[in-house]
């Protein structure tokens, strides 16, 4: 008999989900359409800090087809007006008396139709007592700064001290040290701006006492698990159902008010309300991304070993606390800084501040604060390497951790799993062909034309996480899946993270092909409804195969464990008789008896043996014992017009390692993706403040996300180092790319300069930056 | 956004101040006048639509006056909110009796724009801004000029 | 509160509706004619995700009012598939991994189609600047240029050819 | 974003059109490609109580060289100026204008009518139509008149049309032997305003430059006339790359740029010099090549 095509681990498979995807056939939030659905509007702030003196709503009420306006006030007597963030604050849903940021929600408007609800939305009066924002988180930090938060017991605008590392030993070593580089650097704040914006349906069904929401969120249970507890509405009352999101990376995974005023809409006048964000709300008012303003040091000794790092942050807020990291990393996994070297010591110390600004401090396609800590370390690396006139790459292969170094305990106290930077920055090297561009940059700049190289051997840390560290409100950050084999040998798999693009629907498939020999094809994979999948914390921070992956093997072999007696029975030996080879269980020594588990799964409900429960199913929750570390290293060439100071990226060789790959189609996508996600905010994205608080990117004609014009031709390429603890070796992907390919871009650009002085630029590293420089150093072209 | 100018303004000072005490003569002046709600001797509420070309967005400012020293030194305080914006103006005024018929005007403007208009608008607001401020003030003289002596 | 009638042959299929004439193309299409697949991504004509062919012109819905476009031939990402056969754009996509949320994937295939129509044989180049008003966040764009080189070669050949296009296996399940 | 009501109306004729902008005076707006338009209405930057469709008026899509020169009927839009195989070989600059304005899909509706008459100062024709010494056919109901370019663009967002006039050709004048155009634009990303762009025209016998147009793209309150540049060209060698350098730093003179998200002031006035240097020789090469 010969063994079953499954497509399992490895394969190219083409998506599912792209079958209704390719023919506009994705129910996304906007596309949810219930019967006696009304739609809300939001009156928003126009200023960033203000006293509200007045809401007359009585215009607006008087238009037909008008139903309510909610207020501050009246969710403050269903004492629904605050809501807890995830990191132990609490937010505005509508403010009483007072907004703190710019498009804050401050009042809702519901009517029959979308169009009336924005009309209703222009006739809301507010009255409005300006007050004087806090805009620069340094200056919000002096005593004489007006606070943000008068609501709180502690009456300044400084929110919580972080550190990690040993302070005393790192100090010592920088008192010895040969050599110190010391760097500020701004990460600035970015928004995701997933072409979806976020919306919600909350549906509130009188009869069942049961609440519907259709939501755009990446964490489905947790919301439902946060509703429950700030409603009063018990759990199995309460369904939330994320649709197909339109692009997440982040943004879709905090509690906008939006959500909670809909939910609030729906409870009180029974019908389902329809809440969809426009683009510049979505801009304006959603959650951010970074805002970090760092003060590193490098200490090294002469010949390029690094030694020790030192590195304090304020960490810009908003006005609520409402970042999306694990409970007891308000900073989130800033101290993987000391990135992919060996160092002895390190200390990292984070601020958090509070200012006139929408909250956040989410993701932007990175795990917790990755960014800025990979952003930081592999700038401080070039610095040294131009300091000590060592070529980059040198620096780099001196103070790798070696191969054999893992698991390797870093000086901020994480494990590292496995690695192997050399052959992956050997790799880059080969592939773009370093010696011969570094001689035609010589070549070039000796004609005064300027191109740059930068590298990046950066080093991520996903899958959060084991549960004894991490947990999200208390809940441990496990993941989970639930697979049932049916009678004709297809399955199900139901898993507790979401898709927001990623391809689950193929990949998690694929996963339990490889474990259980089944065809790809005739597994069905559900997420994102809480009422049938197991409880999962959602996808986010590259964590859905490192956990829901990892469960759902585990939860597979469960089941390959029972149908082995169930094979046993049917070739009347036994279980240790048998072997488990090319997908299909086979007696030892006699490859011609075989059952396949297709076979198993009919006996299983059929023709089990006397004795065994009936069926072919399992769950897991699984909580990983460790984190994954994916690395990669990548090298961008770029040009730069010495006359708009304009920069090209010519090349961007990318050589990632994410361990054992399901499906190399969908990892290479992903790293596309990533990469695109990685130049925007080096070149082109950034959000800014006036003095008055606006916002000045509010649109996507000032919020610059790439085309394809702007974006190179990504050239990919991988080594394979397995996670020793995952089930099947994975380490997670889908925001190395964003991750690594900043300080790629910043350090190809500086290096194209570094002739002229330059030592460092902040991202987005703009034309008019790079003019200035060629002027000051008569290089523009006249 | 801070503005500034001066002039001379071929009236007396009496003249200059008297007209500013005429709320209705004043509004003649403010960029795309359509009507005033008169609440009080220091307060008046006018509706204006603000724009240049195809940007046109109603207003209706409340305007108190403030820091009044007859006949040398006037300021206003303005506020109006529309099309999710926030217009707010602080604008003062001193006078300065040149000869018996000439004045000499030194005026300030600072105005601050919030919501869709700033956001949107951010790449010509102040261009925009500046010039119907001075168009405000020179509009001043030129009434205040062509007034029957 | 003035309605107009407007008519429009949506892939064709005509919708009728008394309409204000302030109501977006993209919301007769999504809400009188229910064909979701066009999707909403700014208010600045910026993104793409709206975009639809008018009269086979390629154009972003959210900035057209209804009226404007009344009597017209409009054809949407639901009008692509000819039976039961994919485009052979949608089959691009779909082999060379176009897409991933599937966002942005309706406008962008729209764009590719007319491309396709009036330039059989585009450059990467040429691709890159067709598909310049149409965001994509979360491919890179990489796949989306192979998909259309993809569909075109498909085309070029099948009119070398003439077999219909096949459904691949996958792409055939709803 | 969801604009205000209005009322909708589409004249098949300009006279109609006309008599519609009479009857409804500042009430109304006119409705050409609707690219710019249109959002500001659905930001209720802009809420026209009436808009007049310009679309269905035949006498509004001419585009044809006569012997006086070419004609552009206002509802033109850009992917057709761009496509042009008149517009290509003739008057090349005009098809690389049209070709960077916004993005392609934009293209496929926004009219160069639209995008002169919006006076927007980022808008790309301007300085183009100035390059050109363009004039500008508006007709009303006090009947047609013609507007040299200069006088037709008044200030931000603001033309010399009257309030009941509508915008209906352009006329460009024929382009004599050995004439070169080109138009160059830096932008942030595309469908982005030009951080500043730079439009140039020049005619040639032999060597020696005989007419001179230069046109700055949003360097100003409007798109700017580089006067002292062109006037500096006549008479001059354009292969003496010292005349280029010359007359793009007197072009970058003319720039009256301000600082915003684009870049601050100083930057932008000399990226019209490195632009204004790169057109001037694309034009130029163009004017040798021309018959």
């Amino acid at each position: 008999m010969t063994a079953p095509i499954i497509r399992g681990m490895g394969h190219s498979v083409k998506r599912k989900e792209d079958a209704r995807f390719l023919r506009g056939k994705g129910t996304y939030i906007d596309d949810v359409k219930l019967p006696g659905m009304l739609y809300m509007d939001i009156v928003r702030s126009p200023y960033a800090h203000a006293n509200i003196t007045k809401i007359d709503a009585s215009k607006a009420l008087a238009l037909p087809g008008v139903l309510a306006v909610i207020t501050g006030k009246d969710l403050d007597a269903a004492g629904l007006a605050w809501m807890p963030t995830l990191m132990g604050d609490k937010q505005m849903v509508l403010p009483i008396d007072r907004v703190v940021y710019q498009a804050q929600e401050v009042a809702a408007v519901i009517a029959t139709e979308r169009y009336i609800a924005a009309d209703a939305v222009a006739l809301v009066e507010v009255e409005y007592e300006p007050l004087q924002p806090v805009i620069d988180p340094f200056k919000a930090l002096q005593a004489d700064s007006p606070l943000v938060r008068p609501d709180r017991e502690q009456k300044t605008n400084h929110i919580w001290h972080w550190e990690a590392g040993d302070a005393a030993q790192t100090d010592a070593a920088f008192q010895q040290a040969e050599v110190v580089i010391q760097q500020d650097l701004y990460i600035p704040r970015i928004h995701v701006s997933s072409i979806e914006t976020c919306g919600c349906v909350a549906s509130f069904d009188k009869v069942a006492g049961k609440l519907t929401i259709y939501m755009t969120t990446q964490a489905p249970h947790v919301i439902r698990t946060v509703f429950s507890l700030v409603s009063g509405i018990p759990e199995h009352k309460i369904r939330v159902i994320s649709p197909d999101i339109g692009g997440g990376f982040g943004g879709k995974v905090p509690v906008y008010p939006g959500y909670v005023i809909a939910t609030v809409a729906s409870l009180q006048t029974g019908h389902p309300i329809k809440w969809i964000e426009d683009r510049s709300e979505n801009l304006q008012a959603d959650s951010f991304a970074r805002d970090y303003h760092i003060s590193a040091e490098l200490a090294a000794k002469r010949d390029g070993t690094i030694q020790a790092l030192r590195v304090k942050t304020l960490a810009d807020h908003g006005a609520f606390d409402a970042a999306a990291n694990p409970s007891k990393f308000p900073a989130g996994l800033f101290s993987i800084i000391t990135g992919s070297y060996n160092l002895d010591a390190a200390h990292v110390e984070v601020d958090g501040v509070y200012t006139n600004k929408p909250p956040g401090g989410v993701a932007y396609r990175c795990s917790f604060r990755v960014t800025e800590a990979v952003h930081t370390i592999e700038r401080l690396v070039d610095r040294l390497a131009q300091e000590l006139h060592m070529d980059p790459a040198d620096v780099r292969f001196k103070n790798f951790i070696q191969p054999e170094q893992f698991p390797y305990k870093s000086p901020t106290g994480w494990e590292y799993d496995s690695g192997n930077y050399p052959a992956a920055l050997r790799k880059a090297m080969e592939k773009v062909g370093y010696a011969d561009l570094r001689r035609e940059q010589a070549e070039k700049r000796a004609r005064g034309d300027l191109m740059g190289i930068g590298i990046s051997t950066f080093t991520e840390i996903v899958g959060a996480g084991p549960s004894h560290t991490f947990d999200i409100l208390g809940i441990k950050m496990f993941d989970s899946a639930e697979i049932r084999v049916h009678p004709t040998g297809s399955a199900i798999v139901r898993i507790g993270v979401q898709s927001q693009g990623q391809g689950h629907e193929t990949t998690f498939a694929q996963i339990v092909a490889e474990e259980l020999g089944l065809p790809v094809e005739n597994i069905t994979v559900e997420h994102g409804d809480t009422d049938t999948a197991p409880y999962g914390l959602g996808t986010y921070a590259s964590r859905s195969t490192p956990t829901a992956g990892a469960a759902t093997a585990v939860a597979a072999r469960k089941i390959r464990e029972k149908a082995k007696h169930i094979a046993a029975h049917l070739l009347e030996v036994s279980p240790d008789d048998l072997e488990w080879t090319d997908h299909q269980f086979q007696v030892k020594g006699a490859p011609s008896r075989v059952v396949t588990m297709t076979q198993i799964a009919f006996a299983a409900y059929t023709n089990h043996p006397q004795g065994m429960e009936a069926g072919l199913e399992a769950v897991d929750y699984y909580d990983p014992p460790n984190l994954t570390f994916p690395f990669g290293a990548y090298i961008c060439v770029v040009d730069i017009d010495r006359g708009t100071g304009a920069v090209t990226i010519r090349r961007f060789v990318a050589v990632d390692d994410c361990g054992n790959i399901i499906n190399p189609m969908i990892v290479e996508g992903q790293i596309h993706g990533g990469l695109t996600m990685g130049m925007a905010p080096s070149l082109m994205e950034a959000i800014t403040y006036d003095e008055n608080g606006n916002m000045q990117q509010g649109t996507l004609m000032e919020y610059l996300l790439p085309t394809a014009m702007e974006t190179p031709a990504w050239e990919t390429d991988k080594t394979t180092t397995p996670s020793p603890h995952h089930p099947f070796g994975a380490k997670g992907v889908g925001e190395s790319a964003t991750v690594g390919a900043p300080p790629a871009i910043a350090n190809a650009v500086v290096d194209a300069l570094s002739h002229l002085g330059v030592t460092h630029m902040d991202i987005p590293i703009t034309p008019w930056a790079v003019y200035s420089i060629l002027e000051q150093a008569g290089a523009a072209e006249v | 956004m801070h503005f500034q100018g001066e002039q001379t303004i071929n009236t007396s000072v009496e003249k200059v101040w008297a007209f500013f005490m005429d709320p209705n003569a004043v509004a003649q002046c403010a960029p795309g006048f359509q009507s005033m709600e008169i609440l009080g001797p220091d307060h008046f509420k006018p509706k204006l639509a603000i724009g240049v070309g195809a940007v046109k967005v109603t207003f209706t400012l409340d305007v108190t006056l403030e820091d009044m020293r007859e006949p040398s030194h006037a300021a206003m305080a303005a506020h109006g909110m529309a099309a999710g914006s926030g217009v707010d103006m602080r604008a003062a005024m001193d006078l300065t009796p040149e000869s018996a018929t000439t004045t000499h005007m030194n005026w300030t403007a600072d105005v601050n724009v919030s919501g869709t208009l700033a956001s949107m608008g951010a790449r010509l607001l102040e261009g925009v801004a500046h010039k119907q401020t001075d168009n405000f003030f020179s509009c001043l003289r030129e009434k205040l000029e062509a007034a029957p002596a | 509160m003035t309605t107009q009638s407007v008519t429009l042959t949506i892939n064709g299929e005509p919708y009728t509706a008394q309409v204000e004439p302030r109501l977006l193309l993209v919301h007769f299409i999504r809400e009188v004619a229910n064909l979701t697949g066009t999707h909403i991504g700014c208010d600045t004509t910026s993104c793409g995700a709206c975009t639809i062919l008018v009269n086979g012109v390629p154009a972003k819905s959210c900035t057209l009012f209804a009226v404007q476009v009344n009597g017209a031939d409009i054809r949407t990402v639901e009008g692509l598939e000819q039976g039961d056969t994919l485009s052979p754009v949608q089959q691009g996509f779909f082999e060379e991994h176009g897409l991933q949320c599937g966002f942005c994937t309706p406008g962008m295939m729209m764009t590719a189609t007319a491309l396709l129509a009036r330039n059989p044989d585009p450059s990467e180049l040429e691709i890159r600047q067709a598909i310049s008003g149409n965001l994509c966040r979360c491919t890179g764009y990489v796949n989306i240029v192979k998909s259309i080189q993809h569909a075109a070669k498909q085309m070029r050949e099948a009119q070398a050819t003439p077999t219909p296009v096949t459904v691949g296996a996958e792409a055939g399940q709803a | 974003m969801i604009p205000n009501t209005f009322e909708y109306v589409a004249p098949t004729s300009v006279l109609e059109a006309t008599g519609l902008l009479q009857q409804h005076g500042a009430d109304a707006k006119l409705l050409a490609g609707g690219q710019s338009l249109i959002p500001l209405m659905k930001f209720r930057l802009a809420s026209p109580a009436y808009l007049i469709d310009l679309q269905h008026i035949p006498e509004l899509t001419t585009l044809e060289e006569r012997d006086d020169g070419l004609v552009i009927g206002a509802m033109v839009c850009e992917s057709a100026l761009e496509s042009s195989a008149l517009i290509r070989s003739r008057y090349p600059g005009i098809a690389e204008t049209s070709a960077v304005v916004a993005d392609p899909l934009v293209r496929n509706f926004a009219t160069i009518g639209g995008n002169l008459a919006h006076a927007d100062p980022a808008n790309d024709h301007p300085a183009m139509m100035l390059a050109t010494r363009a004039t500008i056919i508006a007709d009303g109901a006090r009947g047609h008149r013609a507007i040299p370019i200069d006088d037709f663009l008044v200030d931000t967002f603001q033309t010399s049309l009257n309030p009941d006039e509508i915008l209906v050709e352009i006329r460009v004048p024929r382009a004599a032997a050995h004439t070169g155009s080109a138009y160059t634009k830096f932008e942030r990303k595309v469908g982005d305003y030009a951080i500043a762009a730079v439009a140039a025209q020049l005619t040639l016998d032999g060597d020696t430059c005989t007419q001179a147009g230069i046109g700055l793209t949003n360097v100003g309150p409007k798109a700017i006339r580089a006067s002292a540049a062109e006037q500096f060209l006549i008479g001059k060698q354009m292969s003496d790359e010292a005349v280029i350098r010359e007359a793009a730093r007197l072009a970058a003179q003319a720039a009256e740029p301000t600082a915003d998200l684009r870049g601050p002031a100083e930057y932008k006035r000399n990226v019209v010099r490195t632009l204004a240097a790169r057109t001037l020789r694309t034009a130029a090469q163009r004017a040798r090549n021309a018959s």
